[in-house]
């Protein structure tokens, strides 16, 4: 190589098998992937992103029938389910931290709890979902949303305007849904290696990034909760 | 470990290690995998590029004589449809940022080589969705999709079309995903910001884009595929939604698309005119701000696609002035290049020659673009074949010049061969002379007032002739693409050996031999010099055979 | 490798601090306050969710700055999006 | 076979001419630019070529220079955005007295009607020098008005009015385009703009019998019942119409709008959207039961309510005719 001498540092072969071959120190494997499931959350913001534009701009146009939708939708069952969200988000972050003291059976039960919570959480979506089936709130042929706007009393809903808000509501909701399914997955992928003893103080990256992305599906129904179960509640 | 290789006593690299199909289709190396993108995209490029003919002998005469109109509608949409989002968005990031990004930052691979692999299998899920619907009937809804008609008029395969570009869009995703981490977690020691070659920094902004802009894209398709399943009425405003909605989330992501198209042949230019000149970039700060500049500032600009779509007047004039701000960097851009040149050492190399033409198109295509941003003409414009020629010089006479001029550069390297010079000269002449007359003429159409998307246009007979030029133009054109498929294939037998640095450019990918071995390096390199640090480097570029 | 490790006290108090905000903000929701209960409702959102990011994420002891970055990004991409197309929806009516 | 080869499009309307001029300028602007930059290309490719005995002299940038490149484009920018917003500001508010034409437009036919009642489908005969506004609306997909000769163009939804104008400057036969992408015959959307002078447009529009627009829509009014609530004065149980058209309106939630066709059509279709304030939301919709002609006869019925009050209502092309050319 006449052009200019490339001085090579020369990196010890590494036998550790939890690192791959391409990554110079478990280091930076382990800020790779952290870093990857941020910028992957940070794409996930703008996949909701969308849905929350087309939110933005049809509760600014149909305040009313949106207000209507909203009290058709139980507080409590949604109230409940965020509580839920936020003791998983618990969990998560407690598994995490029991992998960075190497409690083995703690992680076991965090990341287990954690699962539980998840599917208590999506129990109670079905059984919201359920209810909404029934009172043919679901957008489609049978559609159907009597009563009238929460301001107005004399004022009918616009039966298309509720159906957007729903359309929007089961969307947003079921992608979240969508969300949560899948870190129950990866729970249960994760679960499996911990039953194993994979994870200690040293390598506890799965666990972590899983983490990342659950709470940041936590965050999105964080705001999902306010913005779809508490429009105009005090009319 | 016994490879392949060794058994025959060959250097071992990348290509040889392992043979079988087993051994590509299962490959996490980053080389194997931009091979297994260049074989797929350029099978989607000469796809769409049929259309792109039927669509030109359609235009031959001004009657529908050739086709049927709806098979002319669905001819336009899946020549825009495949070109976009499966050969012009994948084609430069995945084939050659693929395979340089690694080497160029003194890397072994990705960050994540298993989900590269799973990005390129998911541009085949998406690619199989999108032939299967080419297969069964097409769909004509135009590459934009626009609502209501895509949702609730048309009965072809709207579906399948948008699930194919969903799938293909997080292949994207991934991609760009995979860029950044690589860029900030790869770079070898010395390998400082400051040093990163531009084509790095091209694609490290294009990641931003394809990151922040494609989920917005990917829920959009969603929302149009739940509107065709169950007519909710989001985009529908018989059903008290807003077809506009639809506009501005589908240009919120498709217009960037056109910088993830363009961004990275910027970044081979850069490349392509500093070795060939044998200088450093002119203003290295700014050519890598300016990319970053146009990536974030590429975001602001999306409604004027919109102008006459009945958005607010206000929001025109906001969209129309934040428009010019994103051809400032594009402008320091062109005159950075330009300034390389001034007291270079200068060769025409097929690679430069192609760098020559992305300058002029991209430069025709920019200030036709200024056009468009300025509200008044726009809305005489904005729908004819004016938009047509503007977007094909920016895409076509931009990023397919840019994209053919890195093949050739760094084909020595990929390949391990060398292609023949004078045909590959002789290639670059062709595309540059069919490019223009294809599309030089549909300036002068648009303004005449022809809308784009016509299937018959005898009503209006005075176009005809130049559609015909189009059309003549086209077929160069077409022999132009063909030309490098063959010599690239043929210089894979009989092409010469290259050696590892066949122009004596800098930049590491140059100093490992050619093609690479598997792991790049054997050795991690340390960077101790600036990038185009062609005051080092002595010798000048070989002249050619 | 030193990484953080928060105290089990933290976890719980933060876990608290969440639960009651969500019992405050469906309180707020029954107050009438015009258009600031949008405003409030948003506001005890964000604030759970910036005690998520910090320390059930980690954020606040990441070693690594350019975690802040992906994530301020991220937020102003979408409200680029958001506030360019309302830019366009509330001034439509303008004459 | 071939005919004659235009390389520019006739120049049939006053917006035609600003237009043109702002692409004049922008083509001589570009074309000095890209020269520049060529010859720069072309003049550094040959006298910097590769000599015996040279070498490139390593120059790091400067930024001056790029500043000022940087710096001269964008205030030739800043002047194609200041033009062309002038231009289009001009294009989207219609002046006062423009006679009105209303237009329907469906998969794939444009269907006009004048103030007159006259009826045209896929040709519209307007007369010299008036200024003509099309209140445009589609019963299907999206389409676009485009008429090259006036260099106007403006997409038409369904669901709402958009709006356009023009003031042909010359007689003739002008191509008019759908622009927007809207289905198979998408290319057969074709018609013709017919320029007369007004003599000739006059003795044109005496040839069809037809109704006033607005005469249509009154007998609508009072068919459909809107006369009982609706009543020319304060009793109504509906807000009195006279003089509303283009007049600020106080909402019962506060807001304030501007009654124009998009709020008139809005509130015959959705009456509980914006309701006036001290009404009661009583009114049942119409959504559904008009045809969009109809919808239009009574917007323009509605409009007509505010002519005698000096208010521009829905003028129509004959009363254009007696005015003073341009």
């Amino acid at each position: 190589m006449p052009n200019s001498p490339v001085a090579m540092a020369n990196h010890e072969a590494h036998d550790n098998p939890a690192l791959l071959h391409h990554f110079a120190t478990e280091q930076q494997q382990k800020d790779a992937a952290s870093l990857g499931m941020w910028v992957f959350l940070a794409t996930e913001i703008m996949f909701f992103g969308g849905m929350f534009c087309a939110y933005l701009v049809y509760r600014y146009w149909y305040f009313g029938d949106f207000g209507a939708g909203s009290q058709s939708l139980s507080v409590i069952l949604g109230g409940t389910n965020t509580a839920v969200l936020i003791c998983s988000s618990l969990t998560v972050a407690l598994a995490v931290r029991a992998a960075q003291l190497g409690q083995q059976k703690v992680i076991v039960t965090c990341l287990i709890l954690t699962m539980i919570l998840g599917c208590v959480f999506l129990g109670i979506k079905g059984v919201e979902y359920h209810d909404k089936f029934v009172e043919h709130h679901v957008p489609g042929a049978s559609f159907h949303f009597p009563g009238h706007i929460p301001a107005h009393p004399d004022v009918p809903i616009n039966q298309q305007h509720a159906q957007i808000f729903f359309s929007l509501y089961f969307i947003m909701t079921g992608l979240h849904a969508l969300h949560m399914i899948v870190g129950v997955g990866l729970f249960a992928y994760i679960t499996y290696y911990a039953l194993h003893k994979r994870y200690g103080p040293h390598y506890y990256t799965p666990v972590e990034i899983a983490g990342l992305y659950w709470h940041f599906v936590d965050i999105i129904w964080i705001y999902l909760f306010p913005l779809l179960y508490l429009i105009d509640r005090h009319k | 470990m016994a490879t392949a290789a060794v058994e025959t006593g060959e250097r071992e690299t990348y290509l040889n290690r392992e043979y079988g199909i087993k051994s590509w289709l299962l490959t996490v190396d980053h080389k194997r995998i931009a091979l297994l993108y260049l074989m797929s995209i350029t099978l989607f490029f000469f796809i769409g590029g049929f259309f792109a003919l039927l669509i030109r002998l359609e235009l031959l005469t001004p009657a529908g004589d050739l086709v049927q109109a709806d098979t002319y509608n669905k001819l336009f949409t899946m020549h825009g449809q495949v070109m976009v989002f499966f050969f012009l968005i994948p084609a430069v990031p995945a084939v050659l940022g693929n395979f340089l990004i690694p080497i160029m930052i003194g890397a072994k691979d990705l960050a994540f080589p298993r989900i590269n692999l799973l990005s390129w299998y998911l541009y085949i899920i998406g690619g199989v969705l999108m032939l299967y619907t080419i297969l069964n009937g097409g769909v004509d809804t135009g590459w934009t999709f626009y609502t209501p008609l895509s949702t609730e008029f048309l009965n072809t395969h709207v579906i399948t079309a948008g699930l194919a570009i969903f799938v293909a869009g997080f292949s994207s995703i991934l991609t760009g995903l995979n860029f950044v981490v690589t860029t900030h977690r790869m770079r070898a020691p010395g390998m400082t910001w400051s040093r990163l070659p531009l084509f790095v920094w091209a694609h490290y902004a294009t990641s931003i884009i394809q990151l922040l802009g494609t989920p917005v894209l990917a829920i959009t398709l969603v929302l149009v595929v739940c509107e065709r399943l169950f007519h909710l009425g989001i985009f529908n405003p018989t059903l008290g939604g807003d077809p506009l909605l639809f506009q501005h989330l589908f240009w919120f992501y498709s217009h960037p698309a056109v910088y993830i198209m363009i961004l990275p042949g910027m970044g081979i230019v850069s490349e392509i005119v500093c070795c060939f000149s044998r200088k450093r970039i002119f203003g290295y700060q700014a050519m890598a701000l300016a990319v970053l500049g146009i990536a974030v500032v590429g975001f602001l600009v999306w409604a004027h696609h919109m102008f006459v779509a009945g958005i607010s007047l206000y929001a025109a004039m906001i969209f129309s002035l934040l428009s010019y701000f994103v051809a400032v960097p594009s402008a320091i851009k062109v005159f950075n290049w330009t300034s390389t040149m001034y007291k270079g050492s200068i060769t025409y190399q097929t690679p430069m020659l192609y760098a020559f033409g992305f300058i002029g198109l991209f430069t025709m295509g920019g200030l036709t673009g200024l056009f468009l941003a300025s509200l008044g003409v726009d809305v005489h414009v904005t729908d004819t074949y004016f938009v047509v020629a503007h977007f094909h010089y920016i895409m076509v006479g931009g990023m397919v010049m840019a994209y053919l001029g890195g093949m050739h550069f760094w084909w020595p390297k990929i390949s391990g061969k060398m292609y023949p010079e004078g045909w590959g000269r002789l290639a670059a002449l062709l595309v540059f002379v069919g490019f223009n007359l294809t599309f030089f003429p549909q300036f002068i159409l648009g303004y005449l007032g022809m809308p784009r998307r016509y299937w018959d246009y005898s009503h209006s007979p005075e176009f005809q002739i130049l559609n015909v030029l189009s059309t003549a133009g086209a077929t160069v054109l077409a022999v132009g693409y063909l030309l490098p498929m063959i010599y690239f294939l043929w210089s894979m037998r009989y092409g010469k050996p290259a050696p590892a640095n066949p122009w004596n450019a800098a930049g590491l990918e140059w100093m490992i031999p050619s093609p690479p071995p598997t792991f790049n390096f054997d050795l991690e390199p340390v960077v101790t010099w600036e990038a185009y640090n062609y005051d080092q480097i002595k010798e000048e570029v070989p002249v050619a055979q | 490798m030193s990484e953080h490790i928060s105290s089990l006290k933290l976890y719980i108090g933060i876990w608290i601090a969440l639960l009651a905000g969500t019992l405050l903000t469906v309180i707020a929701a029954g107050i009438d306050l015009g258009p600031f209960n949008a405003v409030v409702a948003l506001t005890i959102a964000t604030i759970k969710a910036t005690l998520v990011v910090l320390f059930f994420m980690h954020v606040k002891y990441a070693h690594e700055k350019f975690t802040k970055v992906v994530i301020v990004s991220a937020l102003f991409w979408l409200a680029i999006l958001l506030a360019l197309s309302m830019a366009d929806y509330t001034t439509r009516l303008w004459t | 076979m071939f005919q004659t080869m235009p390389l520019w499009p006739v120049r049939a309307s006053t917006t035609a001419n600003s237009v043109d001029a702002l692409y004049i300028f922008l083509v001589v602007v570009s074309a000095l630019m890209s020269a520049a930059i060529f010859t720069m290309v072309v003049y550094f490719a040959i006298r910097y070529r590769r000599q015996q005995g040279r070498r490139a002299e390593q120059i790091e940038g400067s930024h001056a220079l790029e500043i000022t490149w940087s710096v001269i484009p964008f205030c030739v920018f800043m002047v194609f955005f200041g033009w062309g917003a002038n231009i289009y500001f001009k294009e989207r508010k219609p002046p006062q007295d423009s006679a009105e034409v209303y237009t329907v437009a469906k998969q794939w036919m444009w269907k006009f009607e004048h103030m007159e009642g006259q009826r045209e489908i896929n040709e519209l005969h307007v007369p010299l020098g008036r200024d003509v506004k099309m209140i445009m609306t589609s019963q299907d997909v999206i389409h676009s008005f485009y008429v090259p000769a006036f260099r106007i163009k403006q997409d038409v939804l369904p669901g709402r009015y958009t709006v356009a104008w023009f003031r042909p400057t010359k007689p003739g036969t002008y191509h008019l385009f759908c622009a927007e992408y809207c289905g198979t015959s998408h290319s057969g959307m074709v018609g013709s703009v017919v320029v007369m002078e007004p003599k000739d447009y006059e003795a044109w529009m005496g040839g069809g019998g037809s109704q006033p627009l607005a005469v249509t829509g009154q007998q609508l009014f009072t068919q459909l019942g809107c006369v009982t609530c609706h009543r020319q004065d304060a009793q109504g149980r509906g807000p009195n119409l006279v003089g509303i058209y283009n007049k600020p309106v106080l909402l019962e939630d506060g807001r304030t709008v501007i009654a124009d066709e998009n709020y008139i059509r809005e509130s015959i279709l959705q009456p509980a959207a914006k309701i006036v304030n001290g009404y009661k939301p009583i009114m049942p919709t119409f959504q559904g039961q008009i045809s969009d002609e109809q919808l239009n006869a009574l917007v323009a019925y509605v409009k007509s309510l505010s002519q005698s009050s000096g208010q521009t209502g829905g003028k129509s092309m004959a009363a254009a005719t007696a005015q003073p050319q341009m």
